[in-house]
């Protein structure tokens, strides 16, 4: 049973109070640019999971609260939640640093191709 | 039957002996059928050693007879029945159960009883059933395991009996939170709350026994200079009268989880039933989040196993002395002490004070010494130091112990030279003690291994959790109070204030000697049974087969023998197995290591966890605000989500077809109403709302001018359909979207989520109205003349209010939304008013339309009425795996919109694949014929299976207004295939075939609803 | 039964290495108490090399290399345990066996594995106590009832045997049902593979284990692999804590762990993992002699040999590699059985665990090659792979010595993923144990 | 033409003897579901000068003005509770002030059912069908608390706290259910006296 603030409210419940909605920071390739995304692009988009076993990010909804959705860094072991962020911002630095190794390589992966744009 | 009472008189020269039992007070209960009496404060166990009995079980596998061994939880081998018929609870420790006036207790797992059973023969037999047995026969013939040998297992296996009806008794649940919580509540646990409590903390502790104390009253030592039950009755009454201070007897912390969340069951009326009478329920389920848990919950003798050690009368060492001094009973008339340890010595010294002879005191260490040893010496007790138990000798089947054989033993692990045979009717044993550290476990709490009391202790647990006292494995009353006290002022946080300890001292102990288990003379073990687990029969020669067998790990030597399986999850077996384990392999025991403890601690009620959800509480029925006038009108019921609609409405003698069609012909004939309000109902308005509405549709509605609808379909990002419903424009920027009833929370959902998390610069408002609106279908020729008769301003013409046209005004006094839409055809209207008026509203379109035949109509008659228009329902065409291509829907599907969900799935090869199945309507040759649910078509009937499947019907109905069955189906190619016949084999030998047609069967020009 | 034709013919024991169980050689035994038993496996150190590594010794694994060894004489294979065999999900499933699925690769996976069970065995010498006592599947709403009848209609078709019943058959088959036609979920009838069941989980592993070693199998114990070496696009071996170990073709069989082991070949997963819970009451007198899976209200239950009611429900919601899962889950389901049978609310909970079950995006499991090559992968069988370990390892030791799949197999590869050819088997049923 | 006839979902329950806390169902009500976002100063201006009274921005509190409530719900969603008569009126009053400011606001009187709870057992009983621990610091007259009870969607407004007073709001179509779990929970005989002074235990 996890024990959950929720960021955007402030209030504390429990996991039945809130929603899972899975891993974060699944880039909707449509949003960018509907136009050519091939059909590994949509695979990857709809089914690949990083299933770290470590820190995650995942987004979470405040169900019994008010209702909105946030981002959590949560071990997947030990269950610790090491913090939260809002539901359109990156993790922060110090989190990201904790984070399961695929995490660091998304994010770099990701600054790479926007500094190349 | 001649059995004689082990009550022991009240003058002990003690005179402690019977602290508990009221002996002005005789209560009086059954056994096995049996009349006995007990006093008021006996347990059961106490209760039937005081009348005599010893035999109070079988064991698992052998139907060996059992006696009470140990106290309260720990107790193996004492399962009894307790209560009858629908209020039997099997398998409870009789060590734990209350006496209380008209309790009927009985022994289990015995035919024709526990004095005879025949499933003792198992015992004679029992060379040929060794750890696993098994897996090595019963396997031929092939056909017998499922006809003959799995049914005379499973009748030979299990414990009690289950109860023969539903639970008559209530249950709950509470939730609450503390800043400690405090487990257990002997000395250890008392003075971790008082200094957890001195600064206002809030604080609970709970003990699964009923008296507060642990085994202070019987474990030596003095606190501020008096005996430790003093101090602890203080303490108990201080922390009770706190008010910030929750102090529960009866309750067992049952579990540990994440995030310190914590279970614990309250036995609120098992000792009392009778208080369920003024309302009390019988169980109820703590869930307690703390910030803290301090687990005091203290440390449970092992016993020392030799041959035979089973025999009813052998018991470990403490609960001799807690049966004597609390209830005064004693497990028989002459004992013997065998101990590694000091401790033993006080129960020594305690039976012979109570009068109870004690013929020797066997001591597997060469030199004991100490105080308490000298104690017992002085008494005249005869102590064989350097010995050991090499067998016990009893009659009568094994029921009644008449001596223990006692053999020189070297600290080697053998036992040499002679044996001398010493005379007793029972054996106190005593191998150390075993932190309890299940709870500290269960969340992955880690252990290391002490070597000095021989058994493992918590490491420092990554929670907010620590651990203490004799669970600590800190048997020092002085240590255990300084570790008690700090660990509560540490969690109540530094700045609080301070309680005062009192001042500890106790008798100086020697060390123990680790003795896993006393070998038998001769060859040992061979004939020879030293139980590890009592309950489920598990000797060391298992745990050795075991791992000569291959099954190393200890992990797979607990699944090959069950060890630590049973009912209390080896309590008092666990630790000595691993002792074996690490004498047969040569490794040392941490090296094995432990298995998984698991919760709960002990076992626990599934009533209580379903609560108060049992019943009609068991899962919510919405309602609609017309749910009385249905019922009142004697309709069936569908479960649509969580709402029950009207299926349909049946009158007099007619059956549910009957009224179906009925129904259906009154909408086609003259005017129908149905009860609506489920749908979902959301309003959507803001600057972009058009532009969502256009990203979550296939199809485009921005373009909706105000008071028009349009219907339109949702896909997921799969590219499948999941919901669809006709959405108006209410004004500028202002939608209301109708869902499925089912769909309604999760297509609010699906618009929170979008727009929270992807498209988050969009700006609009989504609020969920289901619940405001009453929403009724008028539906049939006569549906504009009906509603015309209501008092109101509301425009019901053809040019007033056109097809897909809303309006709203006041009808009858209420305000109402007016929709032209039309789900089955006809010329159909649906109004929606609020809530609390649509009960009287419903009546009044009744009132109306009575002379020109109105009737309402349910969810039925609905989905025949659609089908015989072609129309699609979700749940039916679709299943979560259909696309809108799939169902012919191309119309709705937007090729000009850049992006909406699920777009580009659609093109996925195997979405877009020509083979795909698609939606036909279906003509049965034979029109009277109704294709069944969901049958499937074949290519060809073939004898080998599997034959092709090419698809299947989704929809099959009587059709009453065609007078001829109608169906729709997902074929393979089906579009291309129209005019064809398909084949559906329907059930062995029977075969139906059916013409593919156009979907839609009835007015195919769509004139009726357009008038 | 039109699957049995895919089932080998009964297959004798004539395995020299392996000293036979019976009745006799428990006899014979007891005569020395039980000194002489040999060891039901070895306990080897790993060779240098071999042409066939499998990583992972829960069900399917073993029974991979039992099939390689049995039918494609590819013996030079070991099985990498990082703990010990068969203490995955294998050991801790709620053990139903049933093949009434709806898709069609569905069907002929698991009709296939549910017929292999029958003779297991025999064929392992080793009695896995394959239990055909019937399962029911509720239906406690019009649309599972509908759903069901669906379901009946796609399997009758393919030769499994199973058929609707009513209520009252219902009731005769499981008398301490709550048959109320008032309760707030009524049944309204059943789905009954008379030929669904359980078997004993530990022996499943066991069995296929000693049938395996007898072959010259090396199932490697406390051992775990760290990562996966490649040469190009093509794999080398393996390190592991005791060493590393070269293999011409790795096979991937860890369940929950699938995604961390793929990953150390650089292949990543369309895989959750999650925790899924079961637990057992107190061992009572036989009170249902049949599997029951309620769905609509998401909980099942059987009665083992030994006695304790065996509960399952459905998976948490958030990626946990704890095995210890969450206490709403379950309390949904111990309510949802406390509310379908009664009695057992006065029967007590003996023992809660977890298991990480690997959820793929349809819920079908994946049976595949990958694109390194020499590196094969089954896993995605999250919730309801014990019944399909004998299959599961028929087909992939087939696809591992053929380097191709068959018939079975082909339709479970990765590439479904990308073309959206997804085998959705909620359709027919909520939960999919 | 006369006002329809109003008939509330639970106009049919009474509460039965054997119960330790008072239940009533409040009828009077009328309520507005407000959206807004709170960092737009003219919403929140407009907002207040129809109501009379400015919105509440901290999470779990309420303002008054006279007969008018407003309950935070959400960051950007309040609930207006007034008397029945006067909604319609101030709904339009809101609709005006708010007219071109982006924002959503509902009739919803119909959409709830509030239960009135009086009596020492209140907060216990609560927690017999929530997570939420009511005896913790922070639930005073004005707290309102969104949570999940018996399974369903409710919501708390603490009235008063001598003599307890507190408003349980269901969603209209869970009324029963609601009033079917407190019945079962709220029985004389099955208190549980958490953190009051008790006896005290027996004692080995
Ligand atoms: C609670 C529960 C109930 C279930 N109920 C049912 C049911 O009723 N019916 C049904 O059919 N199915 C059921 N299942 C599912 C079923 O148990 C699994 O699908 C099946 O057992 C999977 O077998 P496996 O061999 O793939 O995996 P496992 O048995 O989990 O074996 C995988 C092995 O890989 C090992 N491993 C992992 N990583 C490494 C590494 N790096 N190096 C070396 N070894 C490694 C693991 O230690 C493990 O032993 C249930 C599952 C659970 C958890
Ligand atoms: N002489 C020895 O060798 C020896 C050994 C051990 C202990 N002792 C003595 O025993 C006493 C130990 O005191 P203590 O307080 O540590 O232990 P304790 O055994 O007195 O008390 C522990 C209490 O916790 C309860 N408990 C355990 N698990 C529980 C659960 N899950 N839920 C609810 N209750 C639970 C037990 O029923 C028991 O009442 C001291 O007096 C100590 O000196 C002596
Ligand atoms: C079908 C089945 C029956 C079980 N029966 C029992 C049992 O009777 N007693 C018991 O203690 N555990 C029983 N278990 C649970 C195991 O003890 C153990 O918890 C489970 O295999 C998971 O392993 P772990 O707890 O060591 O992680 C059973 C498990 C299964 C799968
Ligand atoms: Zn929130």
């Amino acid at each position: 049973m996890l024990v959950i603030t929720c960021p955007v409210c402030g209030i504390e419940g429990e996991e039945a109070d809130f929603h899972c909605g899975g891993e974060a920071h699944i880039t909707r390739p449509a949003t960018e640019n509907p136009e050519g995304i091939t059909d590994e692009a949509q695979r990857d988009y709809i089914y690949m999971r990083k299933n770290p076993k470590g820190v995650h990010f995942e987004r979470w909804r405040c169900d019994r609260g008010c209702g909105k959705w946030f981002h959590a860094c949560r071990h997947t072991v030990s269950m610790e939640i090491l913090g939260y962020y809002g539901i359109t911002q990156k993790p922060p630095a110090a989190l990201l640093k904790r984070a399961d190794p695929l995490w660091q390589a998304h994010f770099e992966a990701q600054a790479k191709k926007a500094k190349s744009k | 039957m001649s059995n004689k009472p082990y009550r022991v008189p009240t003058a002990g020269t003690g005179g402690t002996v019977g602290r508990l039992i009221d002996r002005s007070q005789t209560v009086d209960f059954t056994w096995n059928g049996q009349k006995h009496s007990g006093y008021a404060g006996d347990t059961l166990a106490s209760a039937l050693f005081a009348n005599g009995i010893r035999v109070v079980g079988r064991s698992f596998k052998y139907h060996r007879p059992r006696g009470v061994i140990g106290l309260g939880s720990n107790e193996p081998n004492a399962l009894v029945g307790v209560g009858t018929g629908a209020r039997l609870e099997p398998n409870i420790r009789a060590t734990q159960v209350e006496l209380f006036p008209g309790l009927a207790a009985t022994a289990q797992n015995a035919w024709p009883s526990v004095e005879f059973d025949i499933g003792q023969i198992n015992s004679l037999a029992s060379r040929l059933f060794p750890a696993g047995f098994y897996y090595k026969t019963f396997m031929w013939p092939q056909a017998f395991w499922k006809s003959v040998y799995e049914p005379i297992i499973r009748r030979a296996a299990g414990l009690g009996v289950a109860p023969d009806g539903p639970d008559p008794d209530t249950y709950e649940q509470f939730n609450c939170h503390c800043d400690v919580l405090v487990v257990g509540g002997g000395v250890a646990g008392l003075a971790a709350a008082e200094a957890a409590s001195a600064g206002g903390a809030r604080v609970i502790i709970a003990d699964e026994n009923p008296q507060f104390g642990g085994i202070s009253d019987i474990a030596g030592g003095t606190l501020d200079g008096e005996a430790q039950s003093k101090w602890v009755a203080e303490a108990a009454q201080r922390l009770a009268q706190a008010g910030h201070v929750h102090v529960m007897s009866r309750t067992t912390v049952i579990g540990h989880f994440h995030h310190n969340y914590v279970m614990m069951l309250e036995r609120v009326a098992d000792h009392d039933p009778r208080i369920m009478n003024d309302g009390a329920p019988r169980h109820r389920l703590w869930k307690v989040r703390a910030k803290r848990v301090i687990i005091a919950s203290g440390a449970i003798e092992r016993p020392i196993p030799f041959a035979n050690n089973d025999r009813p009368g052998v018991m470990l060492s403490t609960a001799v002395r807690a049966h004597l001094v609390r209830y005064g009973v004693a497990p028989g008339y002459r004992g013997v002490i065998f101990t590694n340890n000091d401790d033993a010595y006080r129960t020594a010294t305690e039976l012979l004070s109570a009068g109870v002879p004690v013929a020797r005191i066997i001591d597997v260490r060469p030199e004991p010494d100490g105080p308490l040893v000298e104690a017992a010496r002085t008494a005249g007790i005869e102590i064989s130091a350097g010995s050991a138990i090499c067998g016990l000798l009893a009659k009568s089947g094994g029921k009644h112990i008449t001596s223990v054989k006692v053999a020189p033993y070297s600290t080697t692990g053998r036992v040499s030279g002679a044996e001398e045979q010493v005379d007793c009717d029972f054996v106190a044993v005593s191998g150390g003690w075993n932190p309890v550290v299940h709870l500290h476990c269960h969340n992955g709490g880690k252990l290391d291994f002490n070597d000095e009391i021989q058994s493992f202790v918590s490491r420092k647990h990554d929670d907010p959790v620590v651990t203490i006292g004799s669970a600590n494995g800190s048997f020092d009353l002085a240590a255990l109070m300084d570790e008690a006290y700090a660990a509560g002022e540490a969690a109540a946080g530094a700045s609080a204030a301070k309680a005062k300890a009192p001042k500890a001292a106790s008798e100086p102990e020697g060390a123990l000697e680790p003795l896993w288990y006393a070998p038998a003379t001769g060859k040992y073990n061979e004939g020879n049974k030293h139980f590890i687990d009592f309950q489920n029969d598990v000797t060391a020669a298992d745990l050795e087969l075991a791992q000569r067998e291959g099954y190393e790990s200890v992990e797979h030597t607990k699944r090959y023998t069950t060890l630590g399986m049973a009912t209390d999850q080896g309590k008092t077996s666990n630790i000595i197995g691993l002792g074996v384990l690490s004498g047969s392999t040569g490794k040392p025991i941490p090296e094995i290591g432990t298995t998984t403890f698991r919760p709960p601690y002990t076992p626990f009620s599934f009533g209580s966890i379903a609560g108060t959800q049992v019943g009609k509480l068991f899962h919510v029925v919405r309602r609609t605000a017309q749910f009385d006038w249905h019922k009142e009108a004697g309709a069936t019921w569908e479960p649509i989500g969580d709402w029950r609609r009207a299926y349909c409405y049946p009158k007099g003698e007619e059956d549910k077809h009957a009224a179906i069609n009925r129904e259906i012909l009154t909408v086609r004939g003259k005017v129908g109403i149905l009860d609506a309000s489920t749908l979902g109902k959301i309003e959507i308005k803001g600057p972009d709302a058009g532009a969502l509405l256009d990203r979550i549709y296939t199809n485009t509605f921005s373009t909706l001018k105000p008071g028009r609808g349009r219907y339109g379909l949702m896909m997921n990002e799969m590219g499948f359909l999941f919901d669809d419903g006709v959405t108006v424009c209410l004004g500028k920027d202002h939608y209301l979207m109708h869902t499925t009833s089912g769909g309604a929370e999760r297509v609010v959902q699906w618009l929170e989520e979008w727009l929270q998390t992807e498209w988050t610069d969009m700006k609009v408002f989504v609020t969920a109205v289901t619940e405001q609106w009453s929403q009724f279908a008028v539906a049939g020729p006569k549906a504009r003349t009906l509603l015309e008769k209501l008092e109101g301003d509301v425009d019901f013409s053809a040019d007033g209010l056109a097809f897909m046209s809303m309006s709203e005004g006041t009808l009858e006094g209420t305000r109402a939304r007016v929709f032209r839409i039309s789900f089955s055809g006809e010329l159909s209207y649906e109004i929606a008013v609020p809530a609390n008026t649509g009960r009287v509203f419903w009546e009044k379109l009744l009132a109306a339309g009575e002379e020109f035949g109105v009737e309402p109509y349910g969810t039925e008659a609905l989905h025949v009425l659609r089908a015989e228009k072609g129309f699609i329902a979700i749940g039916d065409e679709t299943d979560g795996t259909v696309t809108p291509l799939d169902l012919g829907m191309n119309w709705a599907v937007s090729k000009k919109k850049a992006d909406y969900l699920g777009k580009r799935a659609l093109e996925l090869p195997h979405l877009a694949d020509e083979n795909r199945k698609e939606l036909v309507g279906l003509l049965t040759e034979d029109p009277n014929e109704v294709l069944p649910d969901g049958a499937y078509a074949v290519s060809s009937v073939t004898e080998k299976l599997p034959m092709d499947m090419i698809g299947q019907v989704t929809s099959t109905y009587w059709s009453p207004t065609l007078n001829r069955s109608i169906a729709m189906a997902l074929i393979k190619k089906g579009r291309t295939k129209m005019g064809e016949k398909v084949t559906f084999p329907v059930a062995e030998g029977k075969v139906i075939r059916a013409e593919i047609v156009d979907p839609v069967f009835y007015d195919k020009e769509g004139e009726r609803q357009n008038v | 039964m039109a699957l049995r034709g895919v089932v080998p013919a009964h297959l004798s024991l004539d395995c020299a290495t392996m000293k036979k169980y019976s009745i006799f050689s428990l006899a014979r035994n007891a005569g020395n108490y039980h000194k002489d038993w040999e060891r039901a496996w070895r306990s080897p150190d790993p060779k240098k090399e071999y042409d066939v590594v499998i990583v992972g010794a829960g069900g399917h694994g073993l029974a991979t290399a039992y099939y390689l060894a049995s039918k494609h004489n590819v013996t030079n294979v070991a099985v990498i345990e990082k703990g010990w065999l068969g203490g995955g999900n294998t050991g801790r499933n709620t053990t139903i066996i049933r093949s009434n699925y709806l898709q069609d690769p569905s069907m002929a996976m698991y009709e296939l594995s549910r017929s292999l069970y029958e003779d297991l065995s025999q064929e392992l010498n080793y009695n896995i106590m394959f239990s055909p006592r019937g399962l029911l599947m509720l239906c406690q709403t019009e649309h599972e009832l509908r759903a069901m009848k669906r379901t009946s209609h796609a399997n009758r078709l393919a030769g499994i045997e199973a058929e609707m019943i009513d209520r009252a058959r219902v009731k005769e088959l499981v008398p301490i049902i709550n048959d109320s036609e008032d309760c707030r979920y009524p049944i309204l009838g059943a789905y009954y593979q008379p030929r669904g069941g359980t078997a004993r989980h530990d022996a499943v592993a066991w069995g296929y284990a000693r049938g395996s070693d007898a072959r010259g199998v090396d199932i490697i114990q406390q051992c775990e692999v760290t990562s996966i070496t490649r040469e190009g696009s093509r794999v080398t071996g393996l390190d592991t804590t005791k060493g590393h170990i070269k293999a011409k073709k790795i096979a991937v069989v860890t369940a929950g762990n699938t995604s961390l082991v793929m990953q150390m070949a650089g292949v990543s997963m369309p895989i959750e993992s999650v925790c899924l819970q079961a637990l057992v009451s107190e061992p009572i007198k036989p009170v249902i002699d049949v599997v029951v899976m309620a769905n609509t209200v998401h909980g099942y239950m059987s009665q083992s040999d030994k006695g304790e009611l065996v509960i399952g429900g459905g998976a948490d919601s958030y990626n946990n590699y704890s095995q210890r899962g969450s206490f709403p889950a379950l309390e949904h389901t111990v309510t949802a059985l406390v509310e379908t049978f009664p009695i057992i609310s006065r029967l007590r909970m003996l023992r809660l665990w977890g298991g990480i079950v690997d959820m793929t995006g349809d819920r079908s499991p994946i049976i595949s090659k990958t694109d390194v090559d020499g590196l094969y992968v089954n896993c995605g069988w999250g919730t309801g792979g014990f019944k399909a370990i004998p299959g599961s390892g028929y087909v992939f030791a087939d696809l591992i010595a053929r380097d191709q799949p068959g018939d079975i197999a082909g339709a479970f590869g990765l590439d479904r993923f990308k073309q959206g050819r997804t085998i959705d088997e909620s359709v027919a049923a909520a939960v999919a144990h | 033409m006369s006002e329809a006839l109003i008939i509330t979902a639970l106009h049919d329950r009474q509460a039965p003897a054997n119960l330790a806390i008072s239940m009533t169902e409040i009828v009077d009500r009328g309520m507005i579901d407000l959206r807004g976002l709170p960092k737009d100063k003219k919403f929140l201006s407009a907002a207040k000068s129809a109501l009379g009274v400015a919105l509440p921005t901290e999470p779990c509190t309420s303002t008054q003005t006279g007969e008018t409530l407003c309950f935070w719900m959400s960051v950007d969603q309040w609930l207006i509770v007034c008397p029945r008569k006067e909604t319609g009126a101030l709904l339009g009053k809101l609709n005006g002030a708010l007219e071109g400011i982006f924002s959503l606001a509902v009739d919803m009187s119909d959409a709830r059912s509030i239960i009135r709870l009086k009596g020492e057992r209140v907060r216990e009983t609560l927690m017999k069908g929530s997570s939420i621990d009511f005896t913790q610091p922070g639930f005073e007259p004005g707290t309102v608390r969104r949570m999940l009870f018996g399974e369903i969607a409710a919501m708390v407004h603490v009235v008063s706290e001598a003599p307890e007073v507190f408003d349980l709001m269901v969603f209209r179509s869970y009324a029963h259910h609601a009033w079917d779990w407190l019945e079962a929970t709220a029985t004389k005989g099955s208190e549980v006296g958490f953190l009051k002074p008790a006896e005290a235990p027996a004692v080995v």
